[in-house]
């Protein structure tokens, strides 16, 4: 018979035990919110999430980084946008072609790219969004341009999905779903050599690790994530613009990731949720919110270097991932 | 039966030749080491035996089949495995997690059977664990199995790394000085460790600076001195070998004495 | 023939067809060969200038790269700062000259204070989270700059006039000569510092080995600091001199700093020659393609060019191959 | 973790209670606005212009006994930041009516919001399809890219150029303005026989200038662009020693262009409102006491030459003022209808008449063509009307 406090510790170490607080945050935070601008600033953060946990994946975990990772959010966004309203393709298939062009293509450039290591993978990542950006800039025919396109909204058998409640929930699900996969991966055979991977390229590969397979495998994965996150991004928002998949976004990826914690699930919510909510707390300043974007930015990497959640945890003498 | 096998091995770095037409033998289930004084390419024998480096000429043979040039993930599926000198420890695993990495190879569940954490994986999961639990036991680190890797002291590491590369199930295992940096009891169950291994007719081929511990176990041994083979032979013939003594009193101070290797 | 018709006929050629392939039927063409010749001179002399702009930027990313493993993405902030504060000391009343030095020891004292209060309380932090303060860095100066300043565009005079100089038809300004010279001079300084001089023997030495580098009782803070510094100065002095080709505003470091760096690392990251010359083939990339290929997708040529050069040199074109010890 | 997400609401609230703050009998106007990001040079302009007219109505009572509160948020250019915000001022501010919508992306991403919430929304962007087809609730005040293609393509067929290049930046207002200009080309007798683009934070623009100097039979080259670019194509124009007319477009709206371009800038012809002139337009015109008015507030205030950016701003306030002095109240229905009821309102654009069928309310007679001289601008006389 095992001990209250043994069934608690068992249940600490299953591998989806830091989903639980989030749920629960996630069901109590709508009786909370006032209106419906919290719904999106939720709905927002959601979407950002599922992004930077799929980052988290290839940076926290294997390793690698990516600048250029709002290059998938692009196809991601451009997909719902184009397939319904240039195509005639319903949206919830524009939205799984979407996710699937990413896939194919993370997997053609992900091979050579993921050759080259530190500054210069971040480089050609880099250039790799930059290049999808200026695709969707100039591509006009077919995406508006700079200006962008409206996107159609999803239908589900004659059920518009329209009013951001619906969207919240819509998200939290797609959001504790990818975080289940993501635990998933962790926690499994793929998941141990890829952050074997990230400690020790050589040592992966003489313990017999087909080390470019993984990171080609965890690079298309993660660009699903991004993809998915951009289609949702672009529904939301009824609209698209080049932006979606700019360089800055993609730093902003990467920060949200870093912010929060590499390598930590729930710090990829954290993450999203800290740079999602702070430029709209921020607007009290007025003019001086940049700056003090950029002091706080600097403020928490000085502090808590190694992100807030694993941070945070560590000072409190938890293992909380 | 010979187990592994170089055949005029030749490398240069910019000019500089580290390898020069070594080659050897060494029969299944021996100690075979490799000895000379630094810079004389050991390690970097090691690292084109295990694919990390291409070798300018030569050939390499594993169980009588050629896998020169072959990929380290490559020959680690025919059973090559191998240790580092500076330590390649996954330390952002914990110490279990790091030898169930070992076990790769005899995974098989797909990616997406993991990505949906299907049976399977629970299943691959647990065997995978019992049998990186073993090979933990086999060094003496079960106690250490849920500590994060980077918080294992020096000595231990040591031991983790060979753990982690026999639960690879290797037929020939290289180990590149396993000695190093380890007090004289540590050492002495290094010693122990690799007679228990070679005991499992698993072929071990020693890089190693501790002299004493070099001519206890080695059943043959392979002197290198700047990239050239000096000599081969057992303990007793090395030994009395004055081309060896040579070489180690004109590059080395520290000669052949035992216990020479806190570097 | 008649002219009229011979005239619309060249023009609907001409119109229709803007793709490579004509561009290079013009170039093999005897009668328009001086007009083509022009044209590759011209698109020559706009890949200098650009190139040498980007060029200036990345001499600035390599020497803190050298010194500390960071790549600082708020060097484009530098560059804003050293061109914003002689616009603005100027309009102020101040001289030129005078301007521009205050202007540069301002940005030096910011880079400073960056390495500092940034980069030093965390020294111990990884690549990437030093990647993220950096870029804390450059929003907040940003930020900053659109406070003390304003958002408009401003420029400055050129040293030499804006009168161009003539070649075979096409031209370039003296400016964009000042700016090349100004790159090659800053790094032939930087390798006789880094080669000749016991503060450059201890960057060297630092960016080998930090633990080492201390042992033998070199200051590391402030080298690195130092090396801060001086890419702050080096920023600062790209300001001062692109601003009369490119313009400035509070807000052109997010660019210099992408384009800064795709240079650096086509050159091949720490090497401040293969900065220059990485600078100069994107400017030449670029123009290239916007003459020959589209103006649209001139990046994104430049990008594709980038990628193919790193798949086929892993270490960018000047970078030295390392060798990982195990 | 939990207490992260508490702080970080509480952030917000904290945020809504300073800028939303009840004061007593207070109409919140709101303004969403690209006041830093690559558009800031239209959007601060604008947030500037509201700031102090607002400031400016309060001090004389405000409107109906109601004193304006407005609420100004940056979008940094971002069409999703844009639409975060306007859901916060429809949902969080309640504001009565917003002025604002700095570019065509992030106006066309907020569209939807208004529309829902049923609030009026005067947008201060330059393309066309904000206002075609009609949104109930949504107007415009700047002149569209139509209009300054017409007005420039009018004055070369009077100088009888009628073969011209055109060179575009990539950016919204360039893609927008060239689209527009190629579709009204044909109608207008213009052949447009080379065209070619620039990315809007080019530095140099020489490549396509000297592809266009190499094609024969242009007599003149049309420049659709705002920001630094257009100046950098002027400087590179005289620099390769190109004789025939250069045209740039309204996104060229200020003195700053002048003081950019330097000498390269003479001879330099656009369509522009009023407000440049100001000052020398004949005491006859209109509009000669609103720009002069405008332009001396805000170059006092701000110590910065006045845009016609700013202009805009100006005249989406001074409408929705007017509108709610006619209907007596803030209330969106009644608003929305004086809007749409704007008559001969007099603006720094231009003279405003709206119709259910037109909220923009502008015709060509809006536009001004300007030639730069000497550094200043001069005003060429309407010859063909």
């Amino acid at each position: 018979m095992l001990a209250e406090a043994d069934r608690f510790r068992l249940l600490q170490h299953h591998r989806l035990f830091p989903l639980i607080p989030l749920a629960v945050i996630i069901v109590v935070l709508p009786l909370l919110f006032p209106s419906a601008y919290y719904y999106r600033v939720a709905a927002l953060v959601f979407i950002f999430a599922i992004a930077a946990l799929g980052l988290n994946l290839l940076m926290g975990f294997a390793g690698q980084v990516s600048l250029g990772h709002a290059g998938f959010m692009g196809v991601g966004a451009y997909a719902v946008a184009i397939g319904p309203s240039r195509l005639g393709i319903a949206p919830l298939l524009a939205f799984a072609l979407g996710a699937a062009c990413s896939a194919v293509l993370a997997f053609v450039v992900g091979r050579p790219i993921l050759r080259l290591k530190g500054h210069y993978l971040a480089v050609a990542t880099l250039g790799f969004g930059v290049l999808l950006t200026i695709v969707f800039t100039n591509e006009a025919k077919w995406t508006g341009g700079p200006d962008g396109m409206p996107v159609q909204q999803i239908i589900i058998i004659n059920w518009t999905v329209h009013r951001i409640g619906t969207w919240y929930w819509i998200l939290a699900a797609s959001f504790l779903l990818s975080a289940v996969i993501a635990l998933n991966l962790i926690d499994s055979p793929t998941g141990r050599a890829l952050r074997a991977i990230h400690d020790s390229e050589r040592a992966a590969r003489v313990l017999g690790i087909e080390v470019a397979q993984k990171k080609l495998a965890v690079f298309v994965i993660s660009a699903v994530y991004a993809s998915v996150a951009g289609s949702f991004f672009a529904l939301i928002n009824g609209y698209v613009t080049p932006d979606a998949s700019s360089f800055l976004r993609s730093i902003e990826l990467v920060a949200m990731v870093v912010l929060g914690g590499m390598g930590s699930i729930v710090g990829s919510v954290v993450g999203s949720a800290v740079l999602v909510i702070l430029p709209q707390a921020l607007t009290v300043f007025h003019e001086y919110e940049h700056a003090i974007l950029g002091l706080t930015l600097m403020a928490v990497m000085i502090f808590l270097r190694r992100g807030i959640v694993p941070s945070l945890s560590a000072a409190l003498g938890g293992t909380y991932k | 039966m010979t187990a592994l096998a170089a055949e005029r091995i030749s490398i240069a770095f910019g000019g500089v030749r580290a390898l020069d037409g070594v080659s050897f033998e060494a029969a299944a289930g021996i100690v075979f080491s490799i000895i000379g004084p630094n810079g004389a390419g050991k390690t970097t024998l090691f690292n084109v035996i295990s694919g990390l480096c291409v070798p300018d000429d030569g050939r390499v043979w594993l169980g009588g089949e050629d896998v020169t040039a072959l990929a380290p993930e490559r020959l680690a599926r025919r059973g090559l495995s191998r240790t580092f000198q500076n330590l390649q420890i996954f330390s952002h695993l914990t110490t279990l997690e790091n030898v169930m990495v070992g076990r790769h190879r005899h995974e098989s569940t797909g990616l997406l059977a993991d990505l949906l954490h299907l049976p399977a994986v629970s299943w691959q999961n647990r065997i995978t664990r019992d049998a990186a639990l073993k090979a933990l036991a086999r060094v003496g680190l079960a106690a250490m199995a849920q500590r994060p890797a980077g918080s294992l002291a020096y000595g231990d590491l040591k031991r983790l790394e060979i753990a982690r590369a026999l639960a690879t199930e290797p037929t020939v295992l290289l180990l590149d000085e396993p000695a190093a940096g380890c007090n004289p009891t540590e050492t002495k169950n290094i010693e122990t460790m690799i007679r228990s291994i070679v005991a499992d007719d698993i072929t071990v081929v020693l890089v190693e600076h501790d002299m004493r511990l070099v001519m206890n176990i080695s059943d043959r041994i392979h002197v290198l001195a700047n990239g050239h083979t000096l000599a081969e032979g057992d303990a007793a013939a090395i030994r009395a070998n004055p081309a060896v003594i040579e070489a180690y009193l004109g590059a080395h101070s520290a000669a052949l004495e035992p216990a020479s290797a806190v570097r | 023939m008649d002219y009229d018709s011979g005239f619309r006929l060249v023009n609907s050629l001409v119109s229709s067809s803007n793709g490579l392939a004509h561009q290079v039927g013009v170039l093999f063409d005897r009668r328009r060969a001086p007009a083509a010749m022009a044209e590759f001179l011209q698109f020559t002399f706009s890949g200098l200038t650009v190139g040498a702009v980007y060029a200036l930027v990345a001499v600035g990313f390599t020497l803190i790269y050298n010194a500390s493993d960071v790549v600082n993405f708020a060097q484009g902030e530098f560059v804003m700062l050293g061109g914003m504060v002689t616009v603005f000391l100027g309009y102020a009343g101040v001289p030129m000259p005078l301007a521009a030095a205050i202007a540069v020891l301002i940005t030096t004292a910011v880079g400073l204070a960056l390495y500092r209060l940034g980069i030093a309380p965390a020294h111990d932090a990884s690549t990437v989270t030093m990647i993220i303060i950096t870029i804390g860095a450059s929003i907040f100066l940003r930020g900053v700059a659109e406070i003390i300043f304003d958002k408009r565009f401003h420029s400055l005079p050129a040293l030499f006039g804006s009168d161009p100089i003539r070649v075979g038809g096409a031209s370039i300004l003296p400016q964009s000569v000042v700016v090349l010279a100004s790159a090659l001079l800053i790094v032939c300084l930087l390798c006789a510092f880094i080669d000749r001089t016991l503060y450059g023997k201890a960057v060297i030495a630092t960016s080998a080995n930090r633990m080492a580098a201390t042992l033998v009782g070199i200051n590391t803070r402030t080298i690195v600091g130092a090396c801060f510094a001086i890419s702050a100065a080096i920023g600062a002095v790209a300001g001062v001199l692109v601003t009369p080709i490119t313009l400035t505003s509070y807000n052109v470091g997010t660019l210099l700093a992408l384009k800064g760096f795709a240079a650096v690392m086509l050159g091949g990251i720490g090497n401040a020659m293969g900065a220059v010359v990485g600078g100069v083939l994107l400017g030449l990339f670029e123009a290239f393609a916007a003459g020959y290929l589209s103006a649209s997708y001139k990046d994104a040529v430049a990008f594709v060019v980038i990628l193919a050069v790193l798949f086929a040199m892993p270490q960018g074109l000047v970078g030295k191959t390392t060798v990982e010890r195990v | 973790m939990l207490k992260k997400i508490t702080i970080a609401a509480g952030l917000i609230g904290l945020a809504t209670s300073v800028t939303g703050g009840s004061a007593t009998a207070q109409v919140k106007v709101g303004a969403v606005l690209s006041a830093s990001g690559p558009a800031s040079f239209l959007g601060d302009p604008e947030r500037k212009t509201l700031d102090m007219y607002v400031e400016d109505i309060n001090s004389k009572g405000g409107i109906n006994g109601q004193k304006l509160q407005l609420v100004v948020y940056d979008d940094g250019g971002d069409a999703n930041a844009a639409r975060t915000f306007a859901t916060r001022l429809v949902e969080e501010d309640k504001i009565a009516a917003m002025v604002g919508g700095t570019t065509t992306g992030t106006t066309l991403a907020m569209i939807p919001v208004f529309e829902d919430a049923q609030i009026p929304f005067i947008s201060l962007a330059g393309a066309v399809q904000i206002i075609e087809p009609v949104h109930k609730w949504v107007f415009k005040t700047p002149h569209t890219d139509r209009m300054a293609c017409e007005k420039v393509f009018d004055d070369l067929k009077r100088r009888k150029l009628t073969t011209v290049a055109l060179i575009s930046g990539t950016d919204a207002f360039g893609k927008s303005m060239r689209d527009q200009c190629l579709a009204v080309a044909p109608k207008a007798g213009i052949t447009i026989a080379h065209e070619e683009t620039y990315g809007p934070a080019d530095s140099d623009m020489t490549p396509q200038l000297i592809k266009i100097k190499a094609t024969p039979g242009i007599q003149a080259v049309v420049c659709a662009g705002f920001g630094q670019g257009p100046a950098i194509v002027t400087r590179n124009y005289r620099q390769l020693g190109i004789e025939y007319p250069l045209y740039q477009s309204h996104g060229v709206a200020s003195k700053q262009f002048i003081s950019l371009a330097g000498a390269a800038a003479n001879g330099v012809r656009l369509p522009a409102a009023a407000l440049l002139l100001a000052n020398k337009l004949p005491d006859s015109d209109r509009q000669k006491s609103v720009v002069v008015g405008y332009q001396n507030t805000f170059e006092n205030k701000t110590g910065q030459p006045v845009s016609t950016f700013g202009g805009h701003a100006y005249d989406g306030l001074m409408i929705l003022v007017d509108a709610a002095k006619r209907a007596g109240s803030f209330d969106s229905g009644k608003l929305r209808d004086e809007i749409e009821r704007t008559k001969g309102y007099v603006g720094t654009g231009g003279v405003v008449t709206m119709s259910p069928s037109d909220h923009l309310g502008l015709d060509l007679s809006a536009f001004r063509l300007l030639e730069i001289k000497d550094g200043d601008w001069i005003m060429i006389p309407d010859s063909a009307s």
